[in-house]
């Protein structure tokens, strides 16, 4: 990692804004590493959560929604049950993701892409189609043959139906998309 | 002066020697910032505290008047707060029937290894005299 | 008649005691006053009708170190048991003579009445019909309707405590709930009402100090910090905050005392509702420690004790 | 025996990959005499996506639904996945917490939600409302041979302070109601471990490594069946145990049953009405296992006899021996 | 009148945010006051002798000096004012320091409540009147509560300086938390073998009377004249008659007892001697277990004891002293186990706790000093340790560091070596705190001689795998995950306060912390003292500490005593109630209310009757005074005209 000017390279006001969004207090954290100790992603993570939160200290905002870690927590919530100074830590994960998502800076394309589907499945139907978005997802992001090892298998035992159930109501949970999506523009 | 008094309201305290004086020092010694409006009587403890003196503050000028003693049982006089505690009481319920809204009086107890407990208390305390606004100024001009 | 057979119960104490209280003739027809006997042949004064309305207790405490007898009603008695859980009297230096009482009158709600002419004469029939004479005619009132409000809502006619009681028994038909009607009604009126009811009635106030004269728990009487330097609580200023002092320090020095015989507002002559302040203080003290003044001789006025662990009063949040 | 009403949410994966776990649980509640209404017209609740989003959108996503109970008025929505449920704790502690958050809610919403609702898992209605001494009343069948490694997964109960339910770190209530059934489970360490399916299909390697460690855990701690209480669990563990198997070259070959499956079976109900046919990995071996409770006992009563027939060691009431006494 | 205001600076404590300069000249404007200065440092040398010239050039009867809490200086400017010749009640305090400076941000708003506090305390002063101290006669016999090193300590110091004391211990034997330690950091001296000669020194030495296994049923008095309940607990054994043969314990059959002393490591038997260095080496049955008491019927220990010392009918005993003063030296507790459920929370054998640990590597312990894990008696070859198991940990409600547990965790890995040579510990540790004397370098002989692993992080979670237990922590300073596969894991569980410190302090009348540590009157300057006058502490009671701290804090309450002895009388705070005769009505509600039964009735030559205060038995709290009707009691220095005048000048302005 190359030296961080701590003088003129650090984002006061990214810490502010993480924040405010998530609730939580980021200079509650001591950095024990208990997070980092309990996270079972922790291996597959550039940067271990007790980092992000040392990053998050630091004001590394660029760091940080650059990183993979964010999107490779799965919010399994051990990091909040053990953080000795009751930080909500995978809700500031939650609160980077959003970030991240806003600034349109996502590392990790093919889990937003898989988030994004399984949105777009619930705004058409209402509810979710299983596997129209394995589908779906397979186009689009190129990796036609994911887990098509399963399907045999999930067929041969009638564990999918092959229509979506679509809901009466689809157009009330789409007009939640709706609202929030105007609501966010007139934000911006 | 008429600047200053016209942003603070009058508000008197009464804390315990033991306690609650002390957690008010502990407050200070840990810097712990707080509105100025609040004055500090300081009596041996609370059940010192006659409630006429409150009485007589909310009567003659005060906004808010707020008591503070050692927690039940801790007493440093073994029983002085579980008197005090009736009294105030009392007094809290007796307030409104005078037309004194009985938010301008609030009585706690706060240790003197609390002085987290007493920044909150002074500062939602003047806070809420502070939406109630003043007590006398629809009243006659006191002399 | 009552009146014979008070003469008799108080002839047959007589010669245990220094002094008999009761009541006699007052300067006129309307007015019954207190009369204090030391000699049997004194006993002839004595009345007992609706007019006997003052709480003859108030002398006790004064005279504790005498042998006393004296003529209570229910509500008076109340005044006695009072003394008792404060240590005030010696009990065993009383004897206390009992009447069931079925009300009294308010002298002056019968001048307004008869529009304030001068009363002629006054009698009282059996069923609380009251025939009043003045210049102008006759008139006839019901007892119920020129009662003191106390009477209205009396739960205790028959006096708690008693050593003879002179006439039988009688049960209260007045609802309890009845007791504090008004000051619950009161509380429905929104604090700017209340404070300015308050302030319209203080204002009136003239600092005679009758009201405290009369109250049979205001026991300071020349030491009372009303008129004291030393402590100085209260100018002699006639100012409101000072009237209003006056009144929460009465009201305060009561709070869980009063036994509610409406002496002080008798005793008004302004007609300030004096008691009512004390009234609600006993209200909150009966939903607080579930503790009625004057009722029993064991219980400790509720300001003068505690409870370690007080289940009914809540820590305050701001 | 318990009186009141519920509302029941089965949500998508439940209608889908795991119609199994909903035609378990309904069989079981059945069976326990609970009373239960589906709120109209649901829709998902918005799940780990939604979050990435926006909390307010997330939470008006649950909400929805939420305010579908309210209206059909009932207060207490049984939520067999904990995805969902998490979803709808999520919603309501937020809202009850701030009102600000309430209303931000309530404006991407037609309806209004008031929080009336309290969401609590299969396990949770189960263990609290239910108890365990119906739960094992119930019951017909034994399940000899039979060791269950109780799963919870990560969100079953955590963060405590949402989930208000059970222990955060070593949770009870799975293994209570499966013991109830007179079903012997296991010490399983790996209770909470994290699985990894939120990844399945876009993290394979990262999945199936996760995945290996929580049934070789499984199979560590004795069990030879692991039990579980959320469809993303199961479809992870099982639809993948083969995947598990090739990346990591193991050759696990464990049933992983819904944890009403189990009770099912031990409440004598037909392996059909509890869609053990849908399982990849094979359970015919505990299907074929069962027997009546009355069965068991003859069996029980037998080998004792056959033990007591051996000598039994002597057991001397002896004085205290001395202690080193330095 | 003649009042005279110092106004301090105290450097730039109030003078940075208070204009104390517009102080001085808005408080020469009020009524009677005749002098108003400013001055660096008030309570300096010459700030004092600022205050003696000013009252003698100015011939002031009243001071005020406006300054910081009047529980900092109250007293000391107090003395200043009697050397000057006034009577040291004509004096008051401003607190414009804790209560104005260092809380207000806003200096104009700062200086306008500090012109009001000292408006206040001048119509104080002007209220004042001048108090004399009586003075009465002190008990010199001290009582010393709790049998720990630091108790020990002060019990011998006092006991060797000639004063009578008792020594209530609530445990079986003196000793404490020392005598259970193998080894103490940083000397590895062997904890017994220097704690064992105080203990029979506290045994032998004829002015101090032991009471063990007795507990403090109730305190009343005052200092120099306390009253004490000492409740000698029933412990079925005659100890006149016992002579620590140890024969009942031997034959006792009920062998599965819980072991207090060893923390559960092993079973002891329901009869039992503590310990073998124990003092007094005195038997004890524990009806818990006891076959007599459970079962009703057993009564081998009395058939075997050779001096028939055995009574299943042994009651209480409650034996009533006096005393002077009191040091309290009640210890601390570990937390338990159960509330760490990410460690096993006690499920799983191999995870036990450092004083546990510290049982299995005594050498009179359970073991007989052999290192074996509980779960198979076979001997650890990997040993994990985990700091702050509980410390500092919020989301459980202990912030604090416990003080000592890095200290013994360096100790243990470095005895683990000792007694394992082919062991391998690791220590995960967030920080090493190590100030003491020869301390540090203490740890990092641990890591550099004996080889242990530091690991900078927080271990999340411990579980079984085989007959190992997984250690799943974090090196947050490699900035990854790591694993140990151990033996054995040691936690250093954190220092409580004891449960009973609360209703101990409420019976003391002193102060507790929200963790139920004692509070010392000042955390700098008065560490041993309580504001409990003639109450004092020691050891771990007030805060966690270590052994030398402890001594140190027994030694300096120790001291205390002394100098609070070296008198024959005591002077009484003139601050107590009194009755105006005149107004008295006799209606005696004052006796009613008063806590301390300080308040009898009194019948004069004219035959009215009053209330009157027995001075030296008022503690001054001033209950009678606001339940007075007619202010005829008066708490001096605060009675109703001075607490009026306090009223009135915020209010009436």
């Amino acid at each position: 990692m190359d030296a961080i000017n701590l003088s003129s390279n650090v984002d006061w006001n990214f810490i502010e804004e993480v924040a405010k969004e998530s609730g939580q207090n980021p200079s509650l954290c001591y950095q024990c590493g208990n997070c980092t100790a309990g996270c079972p992603y922790t291996q597959y993570f550039d940067y271990p959560v007790s980092q992000v939160m040392r990053l998050l200290q630091a004001g590394q905002k660029d760091t940080i929604l650059n990183s993979k870690s964010i999107w490779l927590c799965a919010t399994c919530e051990t990091c909040t049950t053990r953080c000795p100074c009751e930080i909500d830590v995978a809700h500031i994960m939650d609160t980077l993701r959003i970030i991240a998502r806003r600034e349109n800076r996502v590392s990790e394309k093919d889990i937003k892409l898989f988030y994004d589907t399984f949105l777009d499945s619930m705004k058409q139907f209402g509810r979710i189609y299983e596997v129209g978005i394995l589908l779906a997802y397979n186009l689009k992001s190129g990796h036609f043959l994911a887990d098509s090892d399963l399907g045999p298998k999930v067929m041969s035992h009638g564990k999918i139906h092959f229509f979506p159930k679509k809901i009466k109501g689809r157009d009330k949970v789409a007009k939640i998309f709706e609202r929030f999506q105007d609501k966010a523009k007139k934000h911006d | 002066m008429s600047d200053v008094a016209a942003r603070e309201l009058r508000i008197v305290g009464f804390l315990c020697n033991w306690c609650s004086y002390g957690g008010a020092d502990t407050a200070g010694v840990s810097r712990f910032k707080q509105p100025t409006d609040l004055r500090i009587i300081r009596v041996p403890c609370s059940g010192r505290v006659d409630p006429l003196f409150i009485v007589k503050a909310l009567l003659n000028g005060a906004d808010g008047v707020l008591v503070s003693g050692c927690h039940p049982r801790d007493c440093h006089y073994t029983d002085g707060n579980f008197y005090a505690r009736r009294r105030l009481e009392m007094l809290k319920r007796l307030l409104p029937f005078l037309g004194i809204d009985e938010r301008r009086f609030h009585y706690t107890w706060i240790s003197a290894s609390e002085g987290g407990k007493w920044q909150q208390t002074v500062t939602d305390f003047t806070k809420r005299v502070h939406e109630l606004g003043p007590l006398h100024a629809k009243k006659e001009a006191t002399p | 008649m009552i009146s014979q057979r008070l003469r008799e119960a108080i002839a047959g104490v007589f010669s245990e005691v220094d002094v008999a209280l009761a009541y006699q003739q007052g300067f006129d027809k309307l007015h019954a006053t207190p009369c204090f006997m030391t000699m049997p042949e004194e006993i002839n004064k004595l009345i007992w009708n609706p007019l006997c309305v003052h709480n003859l207790t108030s002398y006790l405490p004064s005279l504790k170190k005498k042998k006393v007898a004296v003529v209570v009603k229910g509500c008076d008695s109340r005044t006695i048991v009072q003394f008792m859980q404060e240590g005030l009297i010696n009990r065993e230096n009383v004897v206390i003579i009992g009447i069931p009482c079925n009300g009294v009158i308010s002298v002056n709600k019968v001048l307004h009445e008869t529009n304030h002419e001068p009363i002629e004469d006054i009698t009282f029939g059996e069923n609380g019909e009251i025939t009043v004479k003045t210049l102008k005619g006759e008139k006839t009132l019901l007892l119920s309707d020129v009662c003191p409000d106390k009477c209205k809502t009396c739960q205790y006619p028959t006096p708690i405590v008693y050593d003879r009681l002179v006439g039988d028994p009688i049960t209260s038909d007045k609802s309890p709930d009845s007791v504090y009607a008004d000051i619950k009604e009161f509380e429905n009126k929104t604090l700017e009402e209340r404070l300015q009811y308050w302030e319209q009635e203080f204002d009136r106030c003239i600092r005679c100090y009758a009201c405290r004269n009369a109250c049979p728990m205001c026991i300071c009487q020349d030491s009372c910090i009303a008129e004291t330097r030393d402590p100085h609580w209260i100018s002699q200023r006639a100012t409101l905050s000072e009237k209003f002092m006056f009144h929460m320090i009465h009201a305060l020095h009561l709070a869980g005392r009063c036994v509610e015989c409406g002496e002080c507002e008798r005793a008004c002559p302004m007609g300030i509702p004096v008691n009512k302040l004390k009234r609600k203080i006993n209200l909150d003290m009966k939903e607080l420690f579930g503790y009625e003044p004057g009722i029993d001789p064991e219980d400790k006025p509720p300001l003068y004790t505690f409870k370690v662990d007080e289940v009914t009063i809540k820590e305050h949040k701001i | 025996m318990i009186e009141r009403e519920y509302a029941y949410y089965s949500g998508c994966s439940l209608e889908g990959t795991a119609s199994e776990y909903d035609a378990s649980m309904r069989a079981v509640l059945k069976e326990l005499d609970v009373n239960f209404r589906e709120p109209d017209d649901w829709s998902c609740c918005g799940s780990t996506p939604a979050h990435t989003v926006n909390h307010v959108f997330a939470a008006a996503l649950a909400a929805r639904n939420l305010a579908l109970v309210e209206k059909i008025g009932l207060n207490t929505i049984i939520t067999p996945c904990p995805s969902c449920m998490m979803a709808f704790k999520k919603a309501q502690h937020g809202m009850t917490k701030s009102e600000s958050f309430k209303n931000e809610v309530n404006e991407l919403l037609d309806e209004p939600y008031e929080c009336g609702v309290e969401s609590k898992s299969a396990l949770q209605v189960m263990y609290e409302d239910i108890g365990l001494d119906a739960v094992s009343q119930r019951v017909t069948h034994a399940l000899p041979g039979l060791k269950v490694a109780p799963y919870y997964g990560c969100i079953l109960n955590r963060p405590p302070e949402v989930a208000k339910f059970d222990d955060p770190e070593n949770p009870i209530s799975m293994d209570k109601i499966l013991l109830s059934a007179g079903v012997e489970v296991s010490d399983f360490a790996f209770k909470l471990e994290c699985c990894g399916a939120a990844f399945g299909v876009v993290k394979r390697e990262m999945v199936n490594q996760l995945t290996y460690k929580v049934l070789s855990m499984a199979l560590d701690s004795g069990a030879n069946c692991i039990a579980v209480a959320c469809p993303l669990c199961q479809q992870n563990l099982d639809l993948r145990q083969g995947q598990v198997n090739s990346t990591t070259g193991s050759s696990f070959n464990i049933p992983i049953l819904y944890f009403t499956q189990i009770i099912g079976l031990t409440y004598g109900l037909s392996p059909k009405a509890l869609g053990m046919d849908k399982l990849i990995v094979s359970a015919e071996q505990i299907i074929r296992s069962r027997v009546t409770v009355e069965e068991m006992k003859k069996r029980t009563e037998s080998e004792a006899q056959v033990k007591a027939k051996k000598p039994e060691k002597k057991t001397v009431i002896e004085e205290a021996k001395p202690e080193e006494n330095e | 009148m003649r009042v005279g205001v110092f106004i301090c600076h105290c450097g730039n404590n109030i003078a940075g945010t208070v204009d104390v300069a517009k102080v001085a000249e808005e408080t020469r404007k009020l009524p009677g006051v005749v002098y108003a200065t400013t001055y660096m440092y008030t309570c300096s040398e010459p700030g004092q002798e600022e205050i003696k010239k000013a009252i003698k050039n100015e011939n002031l009867d009243r001071v005020v000096v406006s300054a910081c809490s009047p529980r900092m200086h109250e007293l000391t400017f107090r003395r200043t004012v009697e050397k000057a010749g006034l009577n040291r009640y004509f004096f008051e305090m401003a607190n414009i320091r804790e209560h104005v400076s260092w809380i207000g941000e806003n200096k104009e708003l700062n200086t306008n409540k500090a012109i009001e506090a000292v408006r206040m305390a001048v119509e104080k002063v002007k209220q004042n009147k001048p108090l004399y101290s009586s003075s009465f006669k002190i008990n010199k016999r001290v009582l010393v509560i709790g049998g720990g090193v630091a108790g020990m300590q002060a019990a011998l110091d006092c006991a060797d300086g000639g004063l009578e004391v008792l020594l209530v211990e609530k445990s079986p034997s003196v000793g404490g938390m020392m005598a259970r330690l193998d080894k103490t950091f940083p000397t590895i001296d062997c904890s017994i073998c220097i704690l064992g000669p105080k203990m029979v020194d506290v045994a032998q030495h004829d002015k101090i009377k032991l009471y063990a296994y007795s507990e403090i049923d109730e305190i009343k008095g005052y200092v120099g004249n306390y009253q004490i309940k000492i409740r000698k607990k029933a412990t079925y054994v005659d100890w006149t008659k016992c002579t620590g043969c140890g024969t009942c314990m031997e034959k006792c059959p009920s062998k599965n007892s819980y072991d207090h002393f060893n923390f559960g490591v092993a079973p002891t038997r329901a009869i039992n001697i503590p310990f073998p260095q124990a003092i007094p080496k005195k038997a004890k049955i524990d009806p818990d277990y006891c076959r007599q008491f459970v079962k009703g019927k057993c009564g081998v220990c009395a058939k075997v004891c050779p001096t028939k010392a055995i009574d299943y009918e042994m009651q209480d005993e409650v034996i009533t002293e006096e005393v002077g003063a009191i040091i309290v030296s009640t210890g601390y507790s570990l937390i338990d186990i159960e509330r760490l459920p990410e460690y096993g929370g006690g499920r799983y054998p191999d995870v036990i706790t450092g004083i546990q640990y510290e049982r299995i590597l005594n050498a009179s312990g359970p073991t007989s000093g052999h290192i074996v894990r509980p779960s198979d008696h076979v001997e650890p070859k990997t040993v994990v340790f985990v700091a702050c198991a509980g410390s500092r940990d919020k989301s459980i409600g202990i912030p604090y560091c416990s003080n000592f547990c890095c200290m013994y965790i360096a100790k243990q890995a470095i005895l683990t070596k000792d007694h394992v040579p082919d062991s391998q510990s690791y220590v995960f540790y967030m920080d090493i705190r190590s100030p003491g004397k020869g301390y540090d370098e203490f740890t990092r002989r641990a890591q550099e001689e004996y080889g242990v692993k530091y690991i900078r992080g927080r271990v999340s979670r411990i579980y079984p795998k085989g007959n190992k237990m997984i250690v799943k922590g974090a090196d947050t300073l490699l900035g990854t995950q790591v694993e140990v596969e151990a033996d054995l894991v040691v936690l250093g569980t954190a220092v409580i306060s004891n449960s009973d410190a609360g209703h101990m302090a409420e019976k003391l009348h002193i102060s507790y912390d929200t963790f139920g540590f004692y509070v010392e009157s000042h955390p700098k300057l008065r560490p041993v003292e309580t504001n409990t006058s003639g109450v004092f502490l020691a050891g771990a009671c007030q805060g966690p500490k270590d052994i030398p701290a402890s001594v140190c804090q027994g030694s300096a309450a120790a001291s205390k005593v002394q100098a609070l002895f070296s008198k024959d009388m005591l002077e009484s705070d003139p601050a107590v109630a009194k009755v105006n005769i005149n107004a008295c009505v006799g209606c005696l509600k004052c006796v009613k209310t008063c806590p301390f039964q300080a308040i009898k009735e009194k019948e004069l030559r004219d035959g009215r009757v009053v209330a009157d205060v027995i001075e030296t038995v008022c503690a001054g709290c001033g209950v009678c005074t606001s339940t007075c009707p007619c202010g005829a009691i008066q708490l001096q220095h605060f009675t109703d005209n001075q607490l009026l005048a306090e009223v009135n000048a915020i209010c009436l302005t």
